[in-house]
């Protein structure tokens, strides 16, 4: 075999092996599509985009944060909390509606990334801690749980969550808007090629001069901010502050990063994977729904058993090109 | 407000579903302008919010799926989701049944709040959409159109005077809370503490999360640092159950030197309470099925329906808990 | 450098070795001087039943931590195994339990081949059976909480061995044998090898692969030993809410105990303290009648201020 | 001054590392920084650079107090650094490794197009040809080391520090880094030079400062010192004590026997092995010599089970082997990891457990390791190979290069093998420690073990070999033995038909 074809063979093989997780996309949608009558629907598909939304601006922070090697655990707390301020800052309009939620959260991501980048915790118990914190508090301004704010149905806050634009959600965009220039960050400025060099080896990229500590902080804030966004946006959509959402959420936005081919020891990853990752978990509830009959406790199971095929069939199209 | 004693008369299985009343102005279809659809050539979702792995849930989704065999809906006529207890998903769940073509809508809410996009979009397809179990804050007869299941502030309430009775009137009360945020636990704190009577004293109020083994643990703790504790009202059966284990365990006579009532109606409770190691449990009745396809068929037909429909909640205490065993669930 | 700085690093890193047990004496110091009924057998008692569970669960944790992983479906194993022993309780209670370990052996034999023989990351592989796990148990146990009347099955759950109730002392014998396991068979030294150094472990012809999937097999044995003393304390098998965030509750006895998340090291002893920490901590919160939020909270700075001190410092 | 360090003293837990240590570095000058393993060079460069900060004593940067609270600092400031170890993201592409932190950029973003075309001219400049999109890691530690030396020599400096960059280079590339230093000496930059080879040191080098145990034994002019006066500053002994020793520390061949003890045959792995067959006697060091990614790693690692093989087999006294490396240990085979740190060390484990690490199953009955077993073995070994601990507990990290390998030789020989594989046994260890390790290797050959050298120092494997396998592009292309077994042969053999 010539350099040249290896090399040509090896790219194909690397590019189908980071894309594990589109190709069991089109295979799950493929056999919706011709399973069950109603899933290309565009009311089922707008459907889809919708719910993915939420969790794909959730997912896009845990994407740099698990690429620094990291994990935020506080996502689906934050995410709450956020929802909660937002429909309590909606008293005074859209912007302290946006803003209080996102300074909040935003602050927690700070709190998470000091934490982690100048104390050398792990930031599994870092966030394990404020993912306990965050939800107490939510508590506590709600009191106990007890009162639920609503967002006035005049509210132009509400626009942002309930409008559409050919049917799609604004949140859809919102998180398309977000994906893209997450892309952007991540690939082509300095600090994402310093997130990736953080996530591949820290020491050597502190040796090489770069900011390690000020990189950790910000895909941490980051974290926070995005997942405070995404709880507004919720609170919007469903006119409330729901204090009972985001409860394992955490589990969710990481599967999906890491079914999106991002390395959780960090140092690999793409935006567009997670992408793929979360449109994989909406689809295959989606199908879950589409079938019906299924029990509630064989719908665990059934996802269980996805997740387990979708990493296992990644992780074997990686391994294969190894022994080239 | 008028009040009805409508429906589940002869339908309900247990005797305890059969009386309800009902409160509020009537919401008609010609109102709302929806379509006559009737039960029975209908395509009905319904979206249940936790897993059935609870015996109300199972109760729950049981009486919806046993009626609607009963008035002979096909049984892929009858579309069912699991929201396991994601409220996003419940949402999404509610619009896939409507893309699914459901044309009739029972919801058991896994919260009051959050579900109105859901209901806009069945709204939006004239579907109408009855919420069972739990109440949602939208608007009556325009977001929904009714609402079928007890009153929390009430159950609350009732237990308390239940408390009251066994109790004679005074004592140390340990309160069991559900979990934490959750609007069933809020109001049956309400409705409990605002009623309880003056020598009744709360010492702590801890939550055992609606969870058989947190009651178990809490309790065991509760009965360490409190151990003049007299009584415990649990939010739910579950959670008292926990409590008399945990009461045994540290030498205590449940039912007699502390008093234990409780809200559900789940069979075990009733079985203690007949044992005499309970004294008393307030039903929360999960046998909608029949008032609800009622509700739906008086709606198609044209009647007004009250924007709530309260199912009367039976009550299980040391004198009828015997006989009434088989009404628990 | 002045000798007072010198005593502060001293003091940083004795704290860094003891702050658990420090911590620990500091709350039940706390606790007796401002909890009413503190100072009696019966809440000592409480306490350690009530912990013996998780610590149980830890231990196994702590091992699978030591060879820098991480095991996420304790909780649904626990749900598994107590799932299993209504179902085989006719048989008696031996059978029962038998059968419940073996479902453990079998789902840690399962992570373990997921994370050594396919190379999958030990988040991803135990978070497959924490989603599915859960799930299987309720099948199996058809969504149903049953109670359990069989009087020698319950006598795990409120007998005594010499006035030590049941749990306690399964929890303090496989704290000892873990602890033996670590530091005295090759076993043990090949765990913390592995991860302390894997690629090493591997040119040094240690059995990585079989290790590994023992690691995970011990740790789920020991969630299903927890599961079924769960189950005989509650006097019913519950697998909808047994062992539920029992995850987190283990790793964070594991982490501040004293243990690295990133492997190479386990610290037994310490383990089993952090896992009473947690619960006196709970208890705490509980007796002083904190509203939950409050709780939450205070946990949540607990937690920090403990990892906080016992981290591995570096130094620059 | 560019460069000046004032009474530095830098502790870590226990070690004093540095101790009231002063050191000056002249513009335009290249400044060899020498010392035993341990001595305090890569400390003294990282407390230079604001990788750590000094106990005491301070750092004069043109004559100014600086405190560099990280290396982005000193970077700022014009010092650039090649640290001992690579130290490079292995995930990310050759590109990306370059510029780091200084990316070309176009409106703003990271403009990749340039990023990849400057790259690749600018290793072209190092001999290297390379896909510059390939992630790092693929490419062999040589290219790395140059990869990480054209990244600290593209950055605007006027210091650049060199922490043994050598060490794992092969000689074509050694010269180019020579002629690197050259051009960086004519445009008046100021070099510190660290490395245990002492040819290299009196080629380029101006100036020399000796440390030894933490403390500056000696600063001046190279030319004025021999040879002899330099390692015996080096290592504190006398000049007459050292006298008698030559190159290495080698000695003449050694009695083989006759039936070769290991025998490869036909090993291949897709393009890295084709067809490699060796065998060695008893008693006999047998060598691989061969440039860079030549498959001499490969080799080693085949035959100890550690790479998958797609045919080939490995005989061990005339029967097969067992599969992976747990069978090859069985046989007597055990292998010397290049790479002591990913591949070698346990860091956390103590100096005992590392030792006894392979050994364990055969030190324990019915899984129960026995203590007192451990000790003994132990304590013979750190004894017999005179390594550097302030006890068996001591944490294995702390030590330092040298000692660890004799650790890690320890620890495969107290599984008394037949047949020892050493892949750069005395890679970045200094004179003293590498004289002791070759002796050593000399001593097991002659007590009948039989060895593979593998060593990118020709006269390492010149004096210590009795037979040269030369590889190249993963087959043997020569084998070189008495009267040929000259430094000329070998280069000519590596040369042969070049294309
Ligand atoms: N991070 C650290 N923690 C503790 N001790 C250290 C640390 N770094 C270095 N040391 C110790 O400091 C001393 C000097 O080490 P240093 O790495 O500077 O030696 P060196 O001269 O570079 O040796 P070599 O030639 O092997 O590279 C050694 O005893 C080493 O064990
Ligand atoms: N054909 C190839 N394809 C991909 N990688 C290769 C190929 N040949 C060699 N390499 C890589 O080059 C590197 C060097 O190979 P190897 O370690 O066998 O060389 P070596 O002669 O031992 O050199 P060293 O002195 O670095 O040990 C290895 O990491 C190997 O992965
Ligand atoms: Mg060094
Ligand atoms: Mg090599």
């Amino acid at each position: 075999m010539t350099v040249e074809t290896r090399v040509r063979r090896a790219s194909w093989v690397s590019a189908l092996q980071r894309q594990g997780a589109a190709v069991a996309l089109v295979l799950v949608v493929v056999v919706a599509w011709i399973g069950f009558p109603r899933f290309g629907s565009p009311d089922n598909l707008r459907d889809i985009a919708l719910q993915s939304s939420f969790l794909a601006i959730i997912a896009l922070g845990m994407t740099f944060v698990i690429i620094t090697g990291g994990i935020d655990l506080s996502v689906g707390s934050v995410y709450a909390l956020g929802g909660v301020l937002a429909a309590y800052g909606s008293q005074w309009g859209f912007l302290a509606a946006l803003l209080l939620p996102l300074v909040v959260c935003g602050l927690i991501g700070l709190v998470n990334g000091l934490l982690v980048a100048r104390t050398g915790m792990a930031p599994f118990i870092v966030t394990l801690a404020t993912l306990l914190f965050a939800r107490g508090l939510l508590l506590a301004i709600t009191s106990e749980g007890a009162t639920t704010y609503r967002v006035d149905d005049g509210s132009p806050f509400l626009e942002l969550g309930r409008g559409t634009v050919l049917g799609f959600g604004y949140p859809v965009f919102v998180a398309l808007a977000l994906c893209a220039a997450g892309g952007v960050l991540l690939r082509r400025t300095a600090f994402g090629r310093s997130v990736f060099a953080v996530g591949g080896a820290e020491h050597s990229a502190l040796l090489m001069g770069l900011p390690v500590a000020r990189t950790k902080v910000l895909v941490y804030v980051m974290s926070g901010l995005l997942s405070g966004l995404a709880g507004a946006l919720t609170a919007s959509y469903l006119q409330s502050g729901v204090t009972v959402i985001g409860v394992g959420l955490e589990l969710d936005a990481i599967a999906a990063v890491v079914i999106g081919g991002t390395l959780l020891t960090g140092g690999m990853g793409t935006v567009l994977g997670t992408v793929i990752g979360v449109a994989l978990r909406t689809v295959i509830q989606n199908v879950i729904n589409q079938v019906g009959t299924l029990d509630s406790n064989y719908q665990s199971v059934v996802s269980g058993a996805f997740l387990l095929v979708v990493v296992v069939l990644q992780r074997s199209l990686a391994k294969s090109p190894d022994r080239r | 407000r008028e009040s009805q004693t409508a429906a589940g008369g002869s339908a309900g299985p247990a005797a305890s579903a059969a009386a309800t009343r009902s409160a509020g102005p009537g919401c008609s279809r010609e109102q709302l302008g929806y379509p006559r659809i009737d039960v029975k050539d209908a395509v009905i979702g319904f979206s249940q919010s936790e897993k059935e792995a609870n015996p109300f849930r199972t109760a729950e989704t049981a009486s919806i799926r046993d009626e609607a065999a009963k008035l002979g809906v096909p049984e892929d006529k009858l579309l069912v989701t699991n929201a396991q207890s994601d409220l996003n998903k419940q949402v999404g769940d509610i619009k896939s049944l409507l893309d699914r073509g459901a044309q009739l809508l029972v919801v058991a809410p896994l919260n009051s709040d959050g579900l109105q996009p859901a209901l806009d979009a069945a709204r939006a397809k004239k579907v109408p959409v009855i919420t069972i179990d739990r109440k949602v804050n939208s608007e009556p007869c325009a977001d929904y159109l009714t609402f079928i299941g007890s009153d929390f502030v009430e159950q609350g309430k009732r237990a308390a005077e239940a408390m009251a009775e066994v109790t004679g009137g005074a004592g140390k009360v340990a309160i069991l809370l559900g979990s934490s945020g959750n609007n069933v636990t809020t109001d049956r704190t309400k409705g409990f503490k605002d009623n309880l009577p003056a020598g009744l004293e709360v010492v702590a109020e801890q939550t055992g999360e609606f969870d058989r083994s947190k009651g178990q643990a809490v309790m065991e703790q509760l009965i360490q640092s409190n151990p003049d504790i007299t009584a415990v009202y649990a939010e739910n059966d579950e959670m008292g159950i926990g409590a008399v284990t945990a009461l045994r365990a540290a030498g205590r006579n449940p039912g007699q030197d502390v008093k234990i009532v409780s809200v559900d109606g789940t069979r075990n409770a009733v079985q203690l309470v007949a044992d005499g190691a309970y004294n008393a449990v307030i039903e929360s009745n999960p046998r909608f099925g029949p008032l609800a396809f009622q509700t739906l068929q008086d709606f198609a037909d044209g009647k007004a329906i009250p924007e709530t429909v309260i199912i009367s909640d039976d009550q299980y205490d040391g004198s009828n808990a015997a006989a009434k065993l088989g009404n628990a669930y | 450098m002045t000798a007072l700085a010198l005593d502060r690093r001293r003091a940083a890193r004795w704290l860094q070795e003891y702050g658990v047990y420090v911590a620990v004496a500091a709350l039940l110091l706390f606790n007796v001087a401002f909890t009413a009924n503190f100072l009696s057998v019966g809440n000592f008692r409480t306490q350690l039943v009530q912990a013996a569970p998780v610590c149980i669960v830890a231990l196994g944790m702590a091992l699978v931590i030591g060879t820098e992983g991480v095991d996420l479906s304790v909780g649904a194993v626990m749900a598994l195994s107590a799932a299993l022993v209504p179902l085989y309780l006719g048989y008696g209670p031996l059978p029962a339990v038998a059968i419940a370990l073996a479902a453990g052996l079998l789902a840690g034999a399962f992570n373990g081949v997921l994370v050594a023989h396919l190379g999958i990351q030990p988040i991803v592989a135990t978070l497959a059976l924490l989603v599915g796990g859960r799930g299987l148990a309720l099948v199996i146990a058809d969504g149903q909480l049953v109670q359990v009347h069989d009087p020698t099955f319950l006598w795990l759950g409120t007998g005594d061995v010499l006035g030590v109730p049941v749990s306690v002392l399964a929890a303090g014998v496989f704290a000892a044998v873990v602890a033996l396991l670590v530091s005295r068979t090759t076993f043990g030294r090949q765990v913390v090898a592995i991860g302390g150094n894997r690629a090493a472990s591997t040119l040094a012809g240690l059995p990585v692969k079989r290790t590994l999937v023992g690691v995970y097999a011990i740790c789920a044995v020991l969630a299903a030993v927890a599961g079924v003393l769960s189950t005989a304390r509650l006097s019913a098998s519950d697998p909808a809410d047994v062992g539920l965030l029992m995850e987190l509750s283990a790793i964070t006895a594991v982490v501040v105990g004293g243990t690295p998340l990133t492997g190479g090291r386990v610290r037994v002893l310490g383990t089993v303290t952090g896992a009473l920490l947690m619960q006196l901590v709970a208890a705490t919160l509980i007796k002083h009648d904190l509203p939950y939020s409050s709780a939450q909270m205070a946990q949540a700075a607990i937690i920090v201020g403990a990892v906080y001190v016992a981290r591995e410092r570096s130094s620059r | 001054m560019v460069l000046e360090v004032v009474d530095v003293t830098k502790e870590f837990t226990g070690v004093r590392a540095l101790d009231r240590v002063s050191f000056e570095l002249e513009p335009g000058e290249v400044h060899a920084l020498v010392g035993e393993n341990g001595a305090g060079k890569s400390t003294l460069i990282k407390v230079l650079t604001g990788v750590h900060r000094p106990t005491s004593g301070t750092v004069l940067h043109r004559g100014e107090a600086v405190e560099f609270a990280r290396p982005a600092d000193a970077q700022r400031a014009g010092i650039s650094t090649i640290y001992q170890e690579v130290n490079l993201v292995p995930l990310m592409s050759v590109a990306d490794n370059l510029f780091l932190g200084r990316e070309p950029r176009r409106r703003g973003l990271v403009d990749r197009k340039r990023a990849h075309a400057d790259a690749a001219e600018l290793l072209a400049g190092y001999g290297i040809r390379a896909d510059v999109r390939r992630p790092l890691g693929t490419l062999g530690v040589g290219a790395q080391q140059m990869v990480a030396l054209a990244r600290a020599v593209a950055a605007d400096a006027h210091v650049v520090i060199m922490d043994e960059p050598t060490s794992s280079l092969e000689p074509r590339e050694v010269e180019t880094l020579f002629s690197v230093v050259e051009r960086l000496h004519e445009r008046g930059i100021a070099i510190v030079y660290v490395s245990h080879r002492l040819d290299e040191l009196y080629r380029i080098c101006d100036r020399v400062t000796v440390l030894r145990d933490g403390r500056r034994v000696h600063t001046g002019p190279l030319a004025d010192l021999s040879r002899l006066e330099l390692v015996s500053m080096m290592l504190g002994r006398s000049v007459g004590d050292l006298r008698e020793h030559g190159a290495t520390a080698f000695g003449e061949d050694h009695q083989a026997g006759r039936e070769p003890v290991l025998e490869a045959r036909g090993l291949s792995s897709g393009q890295r092995l084709r067809d490699v067959s060796l065998s060695i006697r008893p008693g006999e060091v047998v060598g691989l010599a061969g440039l860079l990614g030549s498959g001499r790693s490969e080799t080693a690692r085949a035959i100890v089970g550690a790479l998958p093989l797609d045919s080939g087999t490995v005989l061990v006294g005339g029967v097969e082997v067992g599969s992976g490396v747990p069978g090859a240990m069985r046989a007597g085979v055990t292998m010397l990891a290049e790479d002591r740190k990913a591949e070698g060390i346990i860091p956390n484990l103590s100096v005992r457990e590392n030792i006894v690490l392979a050994a364990l199953p055969r030190l324990s009955r019915f899984g129960v390791v026995s203590r007192a077993r451990q000790d003994r073995i132990v304590n013979t070994f750190i004894e017999r190979l005179r390594i550097k601990v302030s006890g068996p507990e001591q944490k294995v990290a702390e030590l330092s290069g040298g000692n660890q390998q004799k650790v890690l030789l320890a620890r495969w020989l107290c599984t008394r093998p037949k047949v020892l594989l050493l892949d750069e046994p005395t890679r970045g260890i200094d004179v003293g420690a590498k004289a002791e390790v070759q002796a050593l290797v000399d001593e097991l050959a002659r007590e009948g073990l039989a060895v593979l050298l593998i060593s990118s120092e020709l006269e390492e494997l010149l004096d210590g070999a009795d037979r040269l396998l030369v590889l190249k592009d993963g087959a043997v292309v020569d084998e070189l033995a008495g009267d040929r077994l000259t430094r000329d042969d070998v280069l000519a053999a590596i040369a042969a038909d070049e294309s």
